[in-house]
């Protein structure tokens, strides 16, 4: 039998014009959201960067350069009853879908109370660290949703370098089994840390693993919002529609640095890094807009200047939050603790002196 | 009308029955709990009654079965979950301690994993390697969940509902020698053993016996062999590491001062190590002799041929607690 | 791109003749010691079995209805440079590639002293109980043996069901990028225990799984020695040339239980079963052989009963063998022990009156 | 002239160095341990005067990353495996206690399993979640691994040199707290820490601190507190916990009497509990006092802006140890 891998989904060129034949998929007034939603994760990212060198923000993975690919895929999701299951750089992915950003900012800045976690009613989970650990939880999620004959779709998120492990493989194949309502979205930024994308696999395309487990595999230009969103609203369809799951690979470029603790400049190439920087997801859209002439300097100023105030807005929000409470680390560990947790922090708050 | 007297295995059949039954949220998967209703037919009968849509045979993956029971959790169901023995938990070790266990801690509240593992272990009944690996002690330095070592039919009921119905992680370890070994009253119906409550499994003067799962059994025959020497044991039963019922613990090692931890798990950081540690410390003044632990050696679980030179044997529990009452 | 899976691999049909256009892979000499080795590992898993019932022989996997998989692939190999690493159900696999058959039975009737082990010079790595962990340890074997420049490849054994580990995920990816000498060979006997390959894999084929990792796969039917024999002899040639991996789907069936614990008749499917019994691999190659005149009944009796009592042979050494030393568990643990093991041993020794 | 002084990082860094020249079998494989040099650093410079293909950036991978390891150790190469973090050693348990730790075993002694692993861990440096898991003990229940710990620039080099050595598999777990504390006198050139060999790293007649990797110096700040209070506290650094040097502790604990154990660790089943254990037993007469522990709490590591309140502090060994020196 012949597999086909999907040639590379491509429609709006770097240069802002439309592939010959190519049909936008998004139309302008929420192509025009999309700006908005990616300028608001560029410039998040540009600010936070500057107050984590102050030591007033943790580590931070920024998304720049994979903003088409984080805020196309989610836009195919319906925040009323969709899932979404992170890994950690697909920020305004789960902004989006109803985690406000001034809790998310909050948590950056230390305070880890229970007014910043993910309030009842939004569907997301939290952010995984343990890379790929995340996939047989949502393959499990999206198991239950239909077991118990929900309307709803499950988006997973992993990167490149988190589909090497094991737990990839092993998500992928129960939920083909299962044929769970999930989309596996794989942002390949060519990087996991400092390993490059050759020495991460010898597969030509990443989208062609969904084959071995029995559905099927794309794989988009990740720079390319109306591409990333056609895939992404297609694999939705099918998997609402019963038809099982996806695996989307988004081919993209990660143009920050890793997180704030690295230095790309020790291992980075200079030209793989131009060619992606002229392949940038806003300009192509920004271009795209002028050409069409929906946008002008001015209205980009304007839109740039709202966001820009808006992610003010949020960090000043998210700084005045109470700050932690230092036995609230005993929290949430179990609901019905053991008695030798209790008396910890007991201990604890009799020599802290906070109670 | 005569009570039902059943074994572990009938004792955890008849538990997830009536648990399937109850509460429709409940559903078992694992390996071949389906349609073999599982290799020591634990599960037996279940997928015909509940369909295969609540009793699922997963590919063979340890750590999806895991990772999956957390998501089916987040998303409402109840999942009990097998694996197929317990040193496979090796092969989901990221999935438990690391996921499981810190997930309502990571969601700050928002989420929990109402999750039960059930796996069988122990050595004794001549299987082939890391079927037998007792390793209970590696899941009491993952926060999050409890360890659960029932050594009975009746516990085994009352604690496996526990389990299920406990809104936090529990990992339930069954003790396999014991599945078939014997016959107990069983009620049918609905009882629970609560967590964290340790037992006085044999009253006894001159030492204290501490032990749970298989390894209570061996020391109940070891107290019969000392009773003939006229040295009177006491037996713990711990029934649960997490939560660890310390309270129970010092006052039976306290009565007698003088104590000997049993255990299958080689010597060197076993739970043993645990009981011991909290008693040199909550018990230290009662203490009239030094502890002893009889435990597995340091090596790997040996070839079946082996293992009863491996396991701890009634004679080297006899020779500890004649020991250390004589100290 | 276009990833095409191989049709699955046939020559030698179920009833003995020769796909139209198909030339047999083996020669008639290398043939009847194929069929050979098939007779012995039949013969020899009957008479275990009947060994295993009498409480003589530990617990055991016979390979049943896969002797032309185990057999046809273990021949691509040449035992002097080339290594091979088992799961659990290729015992004359092993054989033929240098592990005594007496010291592998001995060990079967609780014989584990070191003179069953695997004596020097054979180049086979410890049976697997746990599924998959030796795939990446045959990656790394072959990974040293390339790059310490010797000319030997590594034949990897997998099952259908370990085949959903994420080891197998881990190893295969890793071994397309360090393009290893490996073949990964899955014997695809439509079971794990008790769980239908239907429930294991969406997949339609295994064989798809190795464009994800960018070397061929390629599905033959296991039962026709040739066709495994030709795939195997293929993916071998390969790995010398330094091409890398070859992933290969054995697809065949196991004609008995999952081992002598286990009892199909819970869950078998008695078509299915009853399809595969008209494919059987030994009377298959004795079709063939009587329909060239090289095969008649007389001469088919001999072998057998050469066969049958070379097995008697091997029994009758490996009981033998001296039994165990007590405190031989304590050995080979460490090269260098700590004195707390070394406590305990001496411990053993005093309590068990063996030194 | 002077002996040059290192700190943590370029102890191990020049350790691994010396060893890849004196050794061509000897290769690195792991996480960015390649162009990058590691995470903190610890193999920069190594890809460059030893090339891709003995300093090896690995796919993101553990469970491979150490089953890889076996099997190149197999082979004839004699592989140190990086995990980028401790508690990303449970990705790959499978391969390390049941695999890599019985495969001389599981061979009957035809196959070893020279194989380092080396992981980062600890707390204190405000690392992401999974980042500071000090599960160290974890690996003590699987016979066949040796789990060292070096709490210094001069034992990381030699102890590193040991472990790369040695025919048995090492677990070498590193103090990231410690990386690049301070500088101490590193001598270029071979020398060997032996495993098994506890030191008494601070003498100290009224309580002994038991100690391993950055607890020690955690302990060394607490005792210069505890002197300024009249207090004397000797110190142990026990440096490997497989092998243990019972001997050296039992000494040293009875000189006291008295003993508190500090590790980073939480509380329930850490190696402490071993300690205590072994003490319980074997020291019993010598001691006066209820043995304590300073450890972290039993539940999950904390966010960052939380740690300082999670990890044992010069305080609570203060407290503990004047507690324990008073009773
Ligand atoms: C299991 C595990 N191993 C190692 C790490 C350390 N680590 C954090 S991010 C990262 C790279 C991830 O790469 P990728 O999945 O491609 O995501 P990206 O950072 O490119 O978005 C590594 C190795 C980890 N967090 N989890
Ligand atoms: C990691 C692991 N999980 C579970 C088991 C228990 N088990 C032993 S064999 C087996 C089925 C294996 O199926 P497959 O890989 O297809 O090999 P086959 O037995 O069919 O040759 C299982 C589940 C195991 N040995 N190892
Ligand atoms: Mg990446
Ligand atoms: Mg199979």
């Amino acid at each position: 039998m012949a597999i086909m891998a999907e040639t590379r989904l491509m429609t709006l060129q770097p240069d802002g014009k439309l592939l010959k034949g190519a049909r936008p998929s998004m139309d302008e007034e929420f192509l025009l959201d999309a700006l908005r939603w990616m300028l608001l994760s560029r410039l998040y990212d540009e600010k936070v960067i500057g107050l984590q060198r102050q030591g007033r923000f943790g580590v931070y993975s920024p998304g720049l350069g994979q903003e088409a690919s984080i805020v196309g895929s989610s836009m195919a999701l319906d925040p009323e009853r969709d899932w979404i299951v992170p890994q950690y750089r697909e920020l305004m992915a789960i902004v989006r879908h109803g985690y406000p950003l001034e809790k998310i900012t909050a948590t950056y800045m230390g305070k880890t109370t229970e007014a910043t976690r993910i309030p009842e009613g939004v569907n997301v989970l939290p952010t995984q660290v343990a890379l790929a650990a995340q996939l047989p939880q949502a393959v499990g999620l999206a198991w239950g949703l239909k077991l118990q004959g929900k309307d709803a779709v499950v988006m997973a998120y992993i990167g490149d370098g988190g589909s090497s492990e094991g737990d990839f493989h092993e998500a992928l194949n129960l939920a083909g089994v299962q044929k769970v309502p999930i989309v596996f979205f794989m942002q390949n930024n060519q990087w996991a840390i400092s390993t490059p994308r050759s020495l991460q696999s010898a597969t030509p395309s990443f989208s062609l693993r969904a084959a071995g487990y029995g559905f099927p595999g794309v794989e988009v230009d990740g720079n390319d919002i109306f591409a990333v969103y056609q895939a992404a609203v297609e694999a939705v369809r099918r998997a609402r529609a019963g038809d099982g799951p996806t695996l989307i690979e988004s081919v993209t470029y990660r143009m920050g640095f890793h997180n704030t603790t690295d230095n790309p400049s020790r291992y980075e190439d200079k030209e793989q890094r131009a060619d992606f920087e002229r392949r940038d997801p806003i300009d192509r859209v920004v271009r795209y807009l002028r050409s069409l002439g929906l946008l002008d300097e001015q209205r980009e100023d304007n839109l740039r200047a709202e966001v820009s105030a808006e992610v003010d807005r949020v960090i000043e929000a998210a700084a005045a939050e109470p700050g932690v409470r230092p036995d609230g680390m005993f929290d949430n560990v179990y609901e019905r603790p053991p008695a030798r947790v209790l008396k910890q922090r007991e201990q604890f708050r009799g020599s802290n002196g906070n109670a | 009308m005569a009570m039902p007297e059943r074994n572990v295995v009938e004792a955890i059949n008849n538990a997830l029955t009536e648990e399937m039954e109850r509460d429709p949220r409940v559903m078992l998967l694992g390996l071949d709990v389906g349609r073999l209703g599982g290799v020591f037919r634990t599960t037996s009968g279940l997928i015909e009654k509940y369909g295969a849509s609540r009793v699922v045979d997963t590919p063979l993956a340890e750590a999806s079965i895991i990772g999956a029971s957390l998501g089916l959790a987040v998303s409402g169901m109840v999942p009990v979950a097998e694996i197929q023995f317990l040193g496979f938990t090796a092969q989901a070790f990221h999935q438990i301690g690391p996921q499981l266990g810190k997930y309502r801690h990571r969601s700050r509240g928002r989420y929990h994993a109402q999750v039960t593992i059930r796996a069988p272990f122990g050595g004794g009944i001549r299987s082939p390697e890391f079927h037998s690996d007792a390793v209970e002690a590696q899941f009491v330095q993952s926060p999050g969940i409890k360890v659960v070592m029932p050594s009975n039919p009746y516990d085994a009921k009352g604690m496996l509902l526990e389990a299920i119905r406990d809104p936090d992680p529990v990992l339930f370890c069954e003790p396999d020698r014991l599945y078939r070994l014997y016959r107990m009253e069983v009620p049918d119906g609905d009882y629970t053993v609560p967590f964290g409550k340790a037992v006085v499994a044999r009253e006894g003067k001159d030492v204290t016996l501490v032990a749970w799962s298989a390894a209570v059994e061996l020391c109940q025959r070891a107290a019969a062999k000392l009773a003939e020497e006229d040295i009177e044991a006491s037996i713990v039963d711990l029934r649960t590491l997490v939560p660890l019922d310390v309270e129970t613990l010092v006052n039976a090692v306290a009565a007698t001062g003088r104590c000997v931890i049993v255990h299958e798990a080689p010597l060197s950081a076993g739970f043993g190590a645990e009981v011991a540690a909290t008693l040199a410390e909550e018990a230290f003044y009662d203490l009239d002799a030094p502890i002893a632990r009889v435990a597995s050696w340091d090596i790997p679980f040996p070839p079946a041929s082996m293992e009863h030179w491996y396991l701890p044997s009634v004679d080297r529990v006899v020779e500890a607690a004649k020991r250390t009452a004589a100290a």
